[in-house]
């Protein structure tokens, strides 16, 4: 795997922690971010927030990820969201559904 | 100028090796003059057929390989994904494609997403089962060329 | 990670398709932590091999084509271009290279520089002819792992 | 042939036309390039430059077309040079032994 592949950067804003998921989320790094997303997962007393603006390439797999992360914020009732979503990205968000549980925001809702 | 022309490419059967088959597939259609929206959609397709291959083709076997085929004329690209593995689809009738639209939060899960997309970015999708699987995706290149001459 | 993997691509023998192949080995040899400089290296060695296949080995033939096979150990890359041509090269014995060094400006000519390049930018070259030509390209890894570690 | 592979500008300084070649100079665009350098060729009267800082890639093909660049110009008594050469190009010049014949500059020769 080049070590660039996938790349995570944290940001806290007022009662959210965003994490910047940059580059290809594909099978080849699914368990890489399976791992980074698990211990925001727990924090269920901020709101999570995934910024996709680098995010250059996701497919069913990446997408399954996020279905799994979207399941474990509603069974711990915490918010979770995704802002700045790509077009090609937003496109496949689309078709296949996932769009409505993912609170999708066009640009960073500053202390939203 | 590149009509006719058939290009192979095989790769291990490991989840490694799939960014590759986008980055040759991104080659070819960038020379067919494909849209940047098109390319993106074969980009998708491509990968969900290699990582079906990846996880569902080979039981146990490390030596598993994809083959990809390339063949372009002058109003399709054909994109054929080829296995040696044991099979798995319904041997006919329907594809099964599933997807989120109009379920609940505790209804969706993870997974059975990939032939959905495969059929919804591509013009055709055909599995053939035989010795192994070979998905076959086929893209219409008119809209593409409309758009660039 | 992908030791011992083999990757093989088949193009057209067509001067528009030596630049997928570079594509493909630019891929690969990313994945191997190669250098920017080793990179680029094996490109010129790679396109050298395959115009010349392109080139010289199919007479009139419309239909040839050329095979690539990437071949990557835990020390070299391994990169064979094969065809199934006439042949050309002297059957035995020494290669043939030329340079434009120590000449004046009316002894330069184009031409006859490719098995040069190959050979300066690579670690090893080697040419076998059979049935067509086989031209094996090798780069060591480690110098571009001490870098990259 | 993608219509960007090889691209050309041209600027003319005192007594030079300077010739912008970018992209990828192959096998694939070596009669592009022969047939767009052939006009210039014939300015014996002006200097012609090639800036080569946003070539991509050259092989042996490109150092080639070059070779009869050199030969032209020499034939017509004519002054040629190359300036801004990328690093991995510029290994190849020296490597096949081009360089002395390109007089090479490493900016733009102003008025020179
Ligand atoms: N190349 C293949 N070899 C064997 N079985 C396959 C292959 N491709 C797909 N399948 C089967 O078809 C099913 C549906 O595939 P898909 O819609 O892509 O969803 P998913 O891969 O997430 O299950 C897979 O679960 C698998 O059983
Ligand atoms: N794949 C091939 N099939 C047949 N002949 C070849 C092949 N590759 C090289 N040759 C022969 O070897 C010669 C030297 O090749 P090279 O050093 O690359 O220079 P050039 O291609 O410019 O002549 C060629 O002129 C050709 O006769």
């Amino acid at each position: 795997m080049q070590t660039d592949k996938l790349k995570f950067r944290t940001e806290n804003r007022e009662g959210q922690t965003v994490v910047y998921v940059a580059g290809e989320l594909d099978l080849e790094v699914a368990s890489k971010m399976r791992d980074a997303m698990e211990p925001f997962l727990e924090l269920s007393d901020r709101k999570l927030v995934l910024n996709l603006r680098d995010l250059k390439y996701i497919d069913s797999t990446g997408i399954g990820i996020l279905i799994g992360m979207v399941k474990a914020r509603h069974a711990r009732k915490a918010a979770f969201a995704v802002e700045e979503v790509p077009a090609n990205v937003r496109k496949l968000f689309d078709l296949t559904g996932i769009s409505p549980f993912l609170n999708v925001t066009p640009a960073p809702a500053e202390g939203a | 100028m590149i009509n006719d022309a058939l290009v192979s490419l095989t790769v291990p059967a490991r989840a490694e090796f799939v960014d590759l088959v986008r980055l040759t597939l991104y080659g070819i259609a960038a020379k067919l003059d494909f849209s940047y929206e098109d390319i993106e959609d074969m980009k998708v397709a491509v990968s969900e057929a290699c990582n079906n291959v990846v996880l569902h083709a080979y039981a146990e076997e490390p030596e598993g390989v994809v083959h990809i085929d390339f063949a372009a004329t002058e109003h399709h690209l054909r994109i054929s994904v080829r296995d040696n593995g044991r099979g798995g689809f319904q041997p006919t009738g329907e594809m099964q494609t599933s997807n989120l639209h109009g379920k609940s939060i505790e209804e969706i899960r993870s997974g059975g997403l990939g032939l959905y997309l495969m059929q919804a970015l591509m013009d055709e999708v055909e599995v053939c089962q035989d010795l192994g699987t070979v998905v076959v995706l086929t893209k219409r290149r008119t809209a593409a060329k409309a758009q660039t001459l």
